[in-house]
């Protein structure tokens, strides 16, 4: 490991924000694309300025520097620029594009998974598509039913996909800069809940590399993988659980294609227990991923059930104590884990 | 059907131009109260506001009846109040409340009501328009008589599925009205951006079907040219393709900063307001008095006050509502 | 359970022939779309016969009997025409619709996971939508990249879909006469490599139920859980290890959404050896799931790790011995038990 | 750019047309080939194959340099050759030999080169649209000069991937030509009733861009007009719709019955075969004799039989291939 980089606290969103301003600075061909990223195309008084920067301002200020040739608004067609973002992958830009919600995947999934995630290997190695896919997941801001679901599930799924979730203002910012250097596609989601919390960043222009978990927290009688925003409740739970005299570690992924399955085994092999915390909903989820890997090169370090604390095999509703029931809450962790300990 | 036009608003008997005028301000200051209950802290989550846009839902909705389908978009409550989903109901479903009418569960952007012929409005934008097609497939097929009105925005009208749902329609003959609400903007970027084409109506010629353009502020505009389009699929004429040109009042959604447009711009919209115009037309012409709009104005008011009243009153779901409704069958 | 019923040897797909036969004999709001499933619209001769009957042929012969009111071609406009089918259901219809091969579930998921799975919930349990979406899986006969997914795992991940997924021509009458008659969106995977092989099938108009695993062989010493044409092999490899002593009980699930938990469960009690059988890819997958429910609710009647043969996470390749070494075989199902009996 | 028509065969030069006419039966014999080695099976999987379009991939892709991109089909073989890609490596490809351009990998659906600026035959209908903008999206910010050329059926015209791929080609004025081959059918299913528009090229319309109607039978008239079309996207003057009415000798896929055209309908094609029709206007222009044409078929037919002869006794990919080249990084 090199020596710490100085850090400052930013949020989330700032960390995003400041990768893609690097990742732009650094290489001319990196172009951003999505709906409203800059905004206001075409105003008169918004020639060389934004309207929005998408609609959480994740983009905002991009356009000032970098122009609109490289800050490219689109139509509400995600097949179509998704799909445009691929084509231009493959023939020398390296695109960072923008699905507003991943609950839009069911508009472009074609161009993504099947087009873009195949080409190198339908075409014999001889083809690469580095475009990043930003888009915002996840469940507490009562967005309802299609505009608040996880789903990475479904492209961790899928092979020639890379996914990316970071937790923490620090991961977002290595991850992204990785993720756009990466040459292959990446899916890189970002929890709408975290965009407001802080934390330490380094300065400088270091990625984060791809596949390698991170161990938010250690303990020795429970370890606890938990992804996105469930790290934090997970963490949560663990403070709980500490003043009771159960120390959990807490692992994040960080990246669940490539999965450090290492870290998380050698975990497990320690504490001989393992929950799982996904908001994604139950069924062929990531959570069940893990569970599976750990049931199989895991069996003989395993002392109890492997636990998955999930959102239900629902929808999410939108009426408020719903949705907070709908997310899996610290005491739901916590209680789980008392269950096998 | 009676045909009307800005000229002949006689033409439409009293009852249905009150009752037009009615829906009108119920939309209104149904908006103009979510957007300040919003703001208050009241509403969970995003609304997209309607006013400015009400002569488009209500010109359309005051001609069809629950046998007639509908589908809607984000921006959804004015087409929702015009086809007669229940109002109080509405109000609770936008605070997540067990009255509401998709008990809390769906919020601004799902409300529905299958049985009103109100097919929901919809989180993805050109999501409705292939749902459409489908319930006038089911009217075809079953030989109900209905018509499927399908709205959406300028926006959507570049979407994927406006063309294969356009496509579909032309082919199968079947009884849809597309209305496309260009109120110029899709967030905040306009339309002359993002849409290749001037008037969006052209894009029927691709369809080969009739695509009409008409002034989305005016009433008796959008009754008229809606009742042709209505007709013309029930009598089996197939579809056509309505671009109803509209301005929003408030911004994309609540909280938008509005800085793409200028003041100027809104303030022209709002000197063509399409609820002061009715309501002058109406005057003018003597079918009522200031006095009688006045008492319409201040029932709704009513309406609306006790609306919100009653649903702050009302409890939320019981958590158990999480895990239910999501399979007839389990 | 009643009496069995007379039967007759035929094959997968004129068991899927005769349940649509049924289905639009006694329900006639039962319509057909897809594309090309008469096939020949507007051609003169063609008016009331089919082309195609769709590229399998699955659907020839209902245009004789029920017109092409019933029988609808379509345009190649997945979205459209899924959603049509969707928008239909809704409204009084009860369609069946083709989705001519899974892998195209990219040009159409929103119209299916984020309307008609998610109307009913979002909408206060106020709707329904007796939709079936019947489409093709599997590898074997290359068709390459983009014609030979499996990705059922996408669509039992999702609320609100239920997944069939027959392996013997019995199941898939059975089961499709139940997806039809059932009032929520089913999505029912058919087996290219399948559609060509024979069994006994009964006369009449009973469905199976939905949720309902089959215990396809009977055995102790290990639970093998298969699906689609997956059991297939998994019995060629018990065969096998019959030889050797060894006797493995075959559960095909049948269905994966409804899954039937309890079924899966007390075989596992009774063999304490689980190893699953799944031809989709391996992360957040059918075969994840089940594992993951095993390694909770049946851990304590675990003896050994739990173990998953599945496709690699890869696309599927075209060259016939390389998409061979890609589906499991019962050579590799075999050794894998071994390792843990 | 040398424009072309019917009449104007003679400006082109000889060495191009002899070029030209060399691909068109290249594209043929290969594929006349692939259908009997398929029936002979030889060849695992589906082929559609391209014999009787060869005009306008040739007449298109003649005018285009590895610096041009092109995006393809299922039915790809004829955009693969016209391209420039390897044809013994194509035929190894067919069989899912490691000689293949894939390796063996893709087969007939997804033959690519991205060196040679061909992006792949696509196994989805309408896959292709939006990958072209991509490549148009890249010329234009790179400032490479290079053209995106979208070939795609008329089935495909109907898929929401048209509508999406024009609007944002026509908004960002992107160097892409859209070619739409309407061969009359998608499968089984005539365009009169697939598709509402009479004429395809009308579609461009919607998109306020020049959309034009070409005997696709014709090399000259699609050379011609496609000339225009990339003379324009070259010059920075946004993309064009070209549609080609051409026709497909053989049936959707080899097996297929073809019960949905009748034989006299085949055999009016037949009549106007594009490469008789070249062979013949080559000849009567005395541009070159008939033996030289003779001597170029000879060579061709040679080329083709070496290339299955190779691809026949080339081996399969090891097994391990099965698991490499889905990422660049693992
Ligand atoms: C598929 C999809 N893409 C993007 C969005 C985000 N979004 C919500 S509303 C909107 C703009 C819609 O514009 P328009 O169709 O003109 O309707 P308007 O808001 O003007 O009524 C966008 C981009 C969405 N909800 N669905
Ligand atoms: C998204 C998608 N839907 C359906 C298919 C199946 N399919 C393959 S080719 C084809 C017909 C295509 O017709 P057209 O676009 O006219 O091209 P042509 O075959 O005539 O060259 C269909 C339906 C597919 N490959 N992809
Ligand atoms: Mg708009
Ligand atoms: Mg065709």
């Amino acid at each position: 490991m090199v020596a710490a980089a100085a850090t400052r606290t930013m949020t989330y969103q700032q960390a995003i924000t400041e990768a893609l301003q690097i990742a732009m600075r650094e290489d001319p061909t990196v172009v951003l694309l999505g709906e409203d990223i800059a905004g206001g195309a075409m105003v008169d008084h918004l020639v060389n300025d934004d309207a929005w920067g998408g609609p959480m301002g994740v983009t905002k200020g991009l356009v000032q520097e970098f122009g609109r040739n490289r800050v490219l608004d689109t139509p509400i067609t995600e097949a179509g620029f998704i799909g445009a973002a691929v084509g231009a992958a493959a023939t020398g830009l390296r695109p960072v594009a923008e699905l507003m919600f991943v609950d839009f995947f069911g508009c472009c999934m074609d161009q993504i998974f099947d087009q873009g995630a195949k080409f190198r290997y339908m075409f014999g190695g001889k083809a690469k598509c580095p475009v990043t896919i930003r888009t915002q997941i996840g469940a507490g801001v009562s967005a309802a039913g299609q505009h608040s679901g996880c789903h990475y599930s479904v492209f961790t799924h899928m092979p020639g996909i890379k996914c990316v979730i970071p937790s923490t203002p620090a991961d977002a910012k290595g991850l992204l800069l990785s993720a756009i250097r990466d040459d292959d596609l990446v899916m890189f989601f970002e929890n709408k809940v975290l965009y407001g919390t802080k934390g330490e960043v380094p300065e400088g222009e270091d990625g984060i590399p791809l596949g390698v978990a991170d161990i938010k927290r250690e303990g020795d009688d429970v370890t606890i993988v938990a992804i996105s925003r469930m790290v934090h409740q997970a963490l949560s739970a663990a403070e709980a659980l500490s003043a009771e005299g159960i120390e959990a570690e807490v692992i994040d992924p960080r990246t669940l294609s490539p999965l450090d399955d290492e870290t998380i085994l050698s975990s497990v092999a320690k504490t001989h227990r393992l929950v799982i915390v996904d908001e994604d909903n139950p069924r062929c989820s990531a959570a069940t991923d893990i569970a599976a890997l750990v049931a199989d090169r895991g069996f003989d370090t395993l002392d109890a059930p492997i636990k998955l604390v999930t959102a239900p095999h629902t929808p999410v509703p939108f009426s408020p104590p719903l949705e907070q029931f709908y997310v899996p809450s610290p005491e739901r962790i916590a209680d789980v884990v008392r269950e096998i300990v | 059907m009676a045909a009307a036009s800005t000229a002949g608003a006689v033409e439409l008997s009293r009852d249905t131009l009150l009752e037009m005028y009615e829906r009108m301000v119920q939309i209104r200051i149904f908006e103009d109260l979510a957007g300040k209950n919003f703001a208050a802290g009241l509403i969970p989550g995003f609304v997209h506001l309607y006013a400015g846009e009400e002569a488009v839902a209500v010109g359309i909705c005051s001609q069809l009846t629950d046998n007639d389908y509908i589908t809607s978009t984000h921006r959804g409550h004015g087409h929702c109040i015009a086809k007669g989903v229940d109002i109080p109901g509405m109000v609770a479903e936008l605070m997540g409340k067990s009255t509401g009418v998709c008990k809390g569960k769906g919020g601004s952007m799902h409300i529905a009501d299958v049985e009103k012929g109100m097919l929901g409005a919809n989180g993805i934008v050109g999501g409705g328009i292939p749902l459409a097609c489908g319930a006038a497939l089911t009217a075809k097929t079953l030989g109900t008589g209905g018509v499927a009105v399908c709205f959406f925005g300028d926006g959507a009208a570049n979407q994927g599925t406006f063309h294969e749902g356009l496509n579909l329609a032309a082919i199968w003959n079947l009884p849809v009205v597309f209305v496309c609400e260009n109120n110029g903007y899709a967030e905040s970027t306009p339309v002359r951006y993002h849409c290749s084409a001037s008037d969006i109506a052209n894009r029927a010629g691709a369809y080969e079907i009739p695509g009409v353009v008409v002034d989305g502020l005016d009433v008796f505009a959008v009754y008229e040219a809606a009742g042709e389009a209505i007709a013309r699929a029930r009598r089996g004429d197939g579809p056509s393709l309505l671009e109803a040109k509209t301005y929003r009042f408030y911004g994309h959604f609540q909280g938008d900063q509005v800085t793409y447009r200028t003041a100027e711009e809104l303030d022209q919209y709002k000197q063509r307001d399409p609820i002061a115009a009715l309501h002058v037309a109406i005057v003018d012409r003597g079918i009522a008095s200031e006095d009688e709009l006045a008492t319409i104005d201040a029932r709704v008011t009513q309406q609306l006050d006790d609306a919100w009243t009653a649903a702050k009153e009302a409890p939320f779901p019981e958590l158990a509502e999480t895990l239910t409704d999501v399979y007839v069958r389990y």
